[in-house]
């Protein structure tokens, strides 16, 4: 097991990264994305996709830069400080950590496409208010060669903007995943109103045609591609709830040194620093849980469930520490909906949700640990 | 009042209600839509509404507790609570909500003369005149008392000029009761006047400030040589920070009930959860039973301490520290409630309705009134006794 | 249902009784009977009992003052502020109960020797770590007219001392309580050595003969009887735990008030001050569920069990933070055994533990109120 | 070093354990009992135990990572990881802990000279000498630069006068390193000296305290003309604070690697549970679960940061939140584990032996070299840098 600290080229990646996004995807822009209505901007994802950041898990032969999951880890982190707006996640991580299981010619060339921004994927997996994959419903049943679907997925992340959907379904004998086009006749996208402004949809599958071809990976065994999909989305989640945590947490602080009441700087005041120091705790040991999820997955991926699970439990809940003291100690102004807090708060809570809240990781950890 | 005499009122009212209350307002009415919040400009959502609100009007119903001169129904605290009873039992809608009767009422009763009791709280009873609260300013913050609108004194009128901030609906209200600093020369509350001053005039202006709930039922407010006749204050002059004091408590007090969520229309949490979650495991479910557990204490302390100020027995500081146990609690709530919700809660008018909205709405309790951190500092000197 | 504030006789009794316990029992009384291994001064509960205190739940027709249940939680809460040692809550309050749910002459003569001091009681529930009466083991065999009881019961309360046992023992049809002598041949008690240095015992049952008039109750039947003794001695210790926390509380103020670090006195840090207030304001509301159960069970003793509960399990947790809260803002000095603090964190824990811990009584509370 | 090297390294250390560690020492020591703190007047619990050490100490295995001249091994960091993980693999005890090691060594080791280490530093890697620590005075606290025990500068000696508190074992030990004012004309932190003190001399003496779970690690120390040379110094006079605060730093550490569980021996909270209670309630579970995750996190964090010391990354004032972090969390665990203990935890030397000692214990974990509020407010000014 390699030193649990960020490598040179991360370090590197981090600060580029930093560099891109403060510029490029700053909160104003997902504000004026919100303002517009508009939830997905091609033209930034491609930016991304030149800079090496949706091939970041696509085999250099396939055309990406396979830099690894704890380089995914530090690309996501960064997105979340500044709430950067991308399907970075479904698509560079869950989408490509899923076609690389699969060494076939038809995965090499979608994670090409991938690599180069011209596909989009998001994952339909929840039916019903929690993440929980082995529930699944929603049918594929066998006909002919092929398989008719029909059902419904709601919360798919970037659902309404994606090219490709992979789809979880249950076949005779167990669960299957399918990789198909968004627009296949049958198939009804309607866009959610998301609190955090991101792109999520409901899907309802109408008799939807697939073939043998459309299933990824093996009939009936869906996990095997699927599992180490969702971990790194899972711990690229983690990630960005943490580098989002980082980011509120500076807000607060700023304005902890500048806001003046009674006539004092209100960081003065010391039951605000106790709080406030015990959440940079929180944010420190977070970050060491995310490193390493992004190590195990790295180095010992069938191992790697707890550490990811310990990644996404940990950083929810620091996330939610971070934005609940971020507003009370911001006062008035950071219920307003002219200042960014709001944000940071409402993409929190959406995150704390997705791929498995709290609960669902915390039981993970603990089972992992013998109870 | 005696067991049988409070019998009979009950049933008398029982027999009011039944025939008085409009059916469509027998469905609890805990929607924001539901509410009718009066005003010049009010516009009733149905014929039912405004028949509600006129009758109960007529009998002192939308204030039962005010004296029957200035529009009440003149009830001891035995008779409310009955009246409360008896429309819990019916579902009906509360007839009428307004900032007049919740703080300016209280306001005028214990400090305005008759002439004022006389000439402002019967029209709030009615429902014919809506009020804003002008209190905080930008940048004020927590500190209350750092009060920068100016009141000039111009003989008979005062002259205002100055800003304030989180006047909830002064967009849609008729009249503001505002803070204004009318001695710049005094100690900050000392030269503090509680002025009234209505908004259809020149030099009065409002812009809504909308929320991270999506909502704006804030507004900043802006004065600018707007005219208050020397009549409009209540209280003293320059000793307009006991009036606001008095208020200050009264809606912690008003804020801390509502967030223990023991309103009409509470619903306990477990069962607010089992709409969505068919099983809770172990981590939501032992975060629920500690809500449940800390709800119900608070509940019976709200009780205790009326019970106890009814007895003579005085509670002290206890606004604080209920609007800090109330609103802290209300905030947990609602995160066990979205957490519940899972990714239904998560859109804006979803399958939950506001949920949403809701929880987001819930963390200014903690803000607004008095911060928690004001709040315990007030119990920490007044009730402790630690040194500041 | 009557109005939640203190009459003005139990504010009376409260003052009386705080007078008594300041002089006769205050915690210096339990570190010296502590140091010279006394467990019991029958002296006191003799004072005590000619008070009125002993026959707080008896009827007058048998001798005693019939204060009620919110007579009886106002001692129980002055006896918590000074940790005082006695049977009270076992006999005066527990025992009482359960013998007052009985109408003949034998159950009336033992309420009187109870009101008089001259009868301890001790209840035996308990076989394993955790109260739960309903997973009873121990067996009383029906023999002949009689019944034969064997099995180990442990923290049974003031089992040392205690002249007559209730025991809780598993019959043909149901579960039965028992009232015997706690000399009869076959019993075996050994003092436990608790932390908060109270009367305690481990007490195993070999063979021990009992007649059908040692049965309490009825046969098979035991919660009849013992339902409402549980109901009263868990309100009952609820009230000395909210008093453990108001001791516990007002040392730890007072230090706060007149201990100087870094040249001021610590109670001016913010940080401890909103600290201390917190654990006023849990105090408070504690206090409130406290009342409720001594009204409840006085006035619809059927009903009562939701609010007992609510007060034995918030009691729980708030003299829990009253102690460790305690402890820390004390510093070093709170750790020594010179110091009191340390008996009011080790009482807190036992008094979580017995009748039932907060696990126990929240999900009572749960399933009350429909989850 | 390379893997190659770091195998062979394993192997050969691997063998002589196998041949050098006596079957009694290989139960993973846990238990006060079976600890070794050596010093002049130290009973040998048994034969092996001697051995034991004698052996370890013969091959610097007492103070692995110590220089070998100073009666160390000199092992790499990588090395001792290994030696650790050897010991771990056939459980071997520790053959030796104390203050000398943890504490004075390193502050030799940092700031003494070459003869000071010579003098000093074998006769603690060989267990002769026991060291205990001399920081805090009565009714100081968390402000421990307010030294008021004072050394008098007699030419070739100081003579000292005073009280020491919480001086850990001192009635078992044979030297002291203490803080002693050696100006009191100089600023708080100015004045004082890092000085080494023979305890078997006149004018010294120790008074145990007992605590609250029963037993007395802890004394009062008493100076009373205590002779100290003016070679028994460790850095220069008048700078003994820079001396302690590396010391502090140092402990801080060392107190939040046991507070996390993460010492040898350590069970997962889950398994420990599961000895007393069949099924975890969900209050009990939840609470489990996050301190268990908590536990890791924590744990994952002394990794990194030990991690990123070796890579050169500075980690900043990490010790203060360590200690923090790590100290809460042991006692939340051990909550947990009383609670999960329930009736059979309440008894001294009970079925689950020494379980409430043991938590009663870790409520000083807080306290001690440094208290929670100390760390909070080191991380508020120097990591977040909000004034003070």
């Amino acid at each position: 097991m390699s030193k649990l600290v960020m490598s040179e080229e991360e370090t590197m990646l981090a600060d580029m990264a930093r560099g891109f996004l403060d510029g490029a995807a700053p909160v104003s822009k997902l504000r004026e994305m919100r303002d517009n209505g508009v939830t997905h901007d091609a033209a930034l994802w491609k930016e991304m996709a030149d800079m090496g950041w949706a091939g970041v898990l696509v085999p250099e032969d396939a055309g990406g830069s396979d830099m690894g999951f704890a380089a995914a880890n530090v690309i996501a982190r960064e997105m979340g400080k500044t709430l950067a707006v991308s399907p970075f996640i479904s698509t560079a991580v869950i989408a490509a950590t899923a076609l690389r299981q699969v060494s076939d010619a038809r995965a090499k060339e979608a994670l090409g496409r991938i690599a180069a921004g011209d596909a989009t994927y998001a994952l339909a997996v929840d039916e019903g208010v929690k993440f929980d994959p082995d529930a699944t419903q929603m049918e594929a049943k066998a006909d002919g060669n092929g398989f008719r679907l029909s059902g419904k997925k709601q919360f798919v992340v970037d659902g309404a903007l994606a090219d490709r959907l992979l789809v979880l379904a249950r076949t005779a004998e167990g669960l299957t995943l399918f990789d198909i086009p968004a627009d296949r006749a049958g198939i009804e996208r309607t866009a959610s109103n998301m609190i955090d402004a991101r792109d999520t949809a409901r899907i309802e599958f109408s008799d939807v045609e697939a073939t043998g071809d459309d299933v990824l990976g093996t009939v009936d065994q869906a996990m095997t591609v699927l599992k180490p999909a969702l971990e790194a989305g899972q711990a690229a989640l983690a990630a960005e709830l943490a580098g989002l945590s980082a980011g509120a947490f500076e807000m607060t602080v700023e304005y902890l040194k500048e806001r003046k009441q009674f006539g004092v700087e209100i960081g003065r005041f010391q039951a605000l620093q106790h709080r406030a120091a015990h959440l940079w705790c929180e944010t420190e040991v977070t970050a060491s849980a995310i490193l390493n999820a992004g190590r195990m997955l790295d180095e010992d991926p069938e191992n790697a469930g707890m550490a990811v699970s310990l990644a996404k439990a940990k950083a929810t809940a620091t996330a939610k520490l971070a934005v609940i003291e971020g507003v009370q100690m911001h006062g008035g102004i950071g219920m307003t909906d002219a200042y960014d807090m709001g944000f940071y708060m409402k993409r929190a809570r959406v995150g704390a949700e997705w791929l498995g809240d709290y609960s669902y990781h915390a039981e993970r950890v603990a089972a992992a640990r013998g109870f | 009042m005696t067991a049988n005499s409070i019998e009979e009122f009950r049933l008398e009212l029982r027999e009011w209600l039944e025939a008085n209350c409009p059916q469509e307002m027998r469905d609890g009415g805990i929607v924001e839509d539901a509410i009718c919040w009066g005003g010049k400009d009010w516009v009733f959502s149905s014929d039912a509404q405004k028949v509600w609100l006129e009758r109960c009007a007529a009998k002192g119903y939308t204030v039962p507790t005010w004296p029957v001169e200035y529009g009440g129904a003149g009830m001891s605290r035995d008779q409310e609570k009955v009246f409360h009873e008896e429309m819990g039992r019916i579902d009906a809608r509360s007839p009428l909500q307004s900032f007049g009767i919740w703080m300016l009422g209280p306001a005028l009763l214990h400090f305005g003369s008759h002439e004022q009791k006389l000439h402002y709280l019967p029209p709030i009873a009615r429902g014919e005149v809506r009020w804003c609260q002008g209190y905080s300013e930008p940048g004020a913050g927590s500190d209350l008392a750092n009060v920068q609108t100016k009141g000039e004194d111009k003989g008979d009128h005062w002259l205002v000029n100055g800003q304030k901030i989180w006047t909830s609906y002064a967009d849609k209200a008729d009249w503001i009761f505002a803070l204004v600093r009318t001695d710049r020369d005094a100690p900050k509350h000392k030269g503090i006047s509680f002025l009234l001053c209505d908004m259809e005039q020149a030099g009065v202006e409002t812009r809504p400030i909308k929320m991270i709930s999506g909502i704006s039922p804030f507004c900043e407010t802006f004065f600018t040589d707007a005219v208050i006749p020397k009549d409009q204050i209540v209280g003293e002059e320059n000793r307009g920070w006991d009036v606001a004091k008095y208020l200050l408590t009264h809606e912690r007090e008003m804020i801390s009930g509502g967030g223990a969520g023991l309103s009409g229309g509470g619903r306990a949490l477990g069962a607010v959860i089992s709409d969505t979650i068919e099983e809770m495991d172990a981590t939501l479910r032992a975060d629920a039973m500690r809500c449940e557990i800390d709800a119900l204490s608070i509940g019976l302390t709200l009780e205790r301490y009326k019970d106890q100020a009814e007895a003579g027995q005085g509670a002290g500081d206890a606004s604080a520290m209920l609007k800090y146990m109330g609103t802290e609690l209300n905030k947990q709530r609602h995160e066990l409630m979205m957490s519940a919700g899972g990714s239904d809660a998560l859109e804006w008018d979803g399958p939950l309705g506001n949920r949403a909205g809701d929880w987001l709405r819930t963390k200014a309790n903690s803000i607004e009134g008095g911060t928690s951190e004001v709040m315990l500092s007030i119990v920490s000197r007044r009730v402790l006794g630690l040194p500041a």
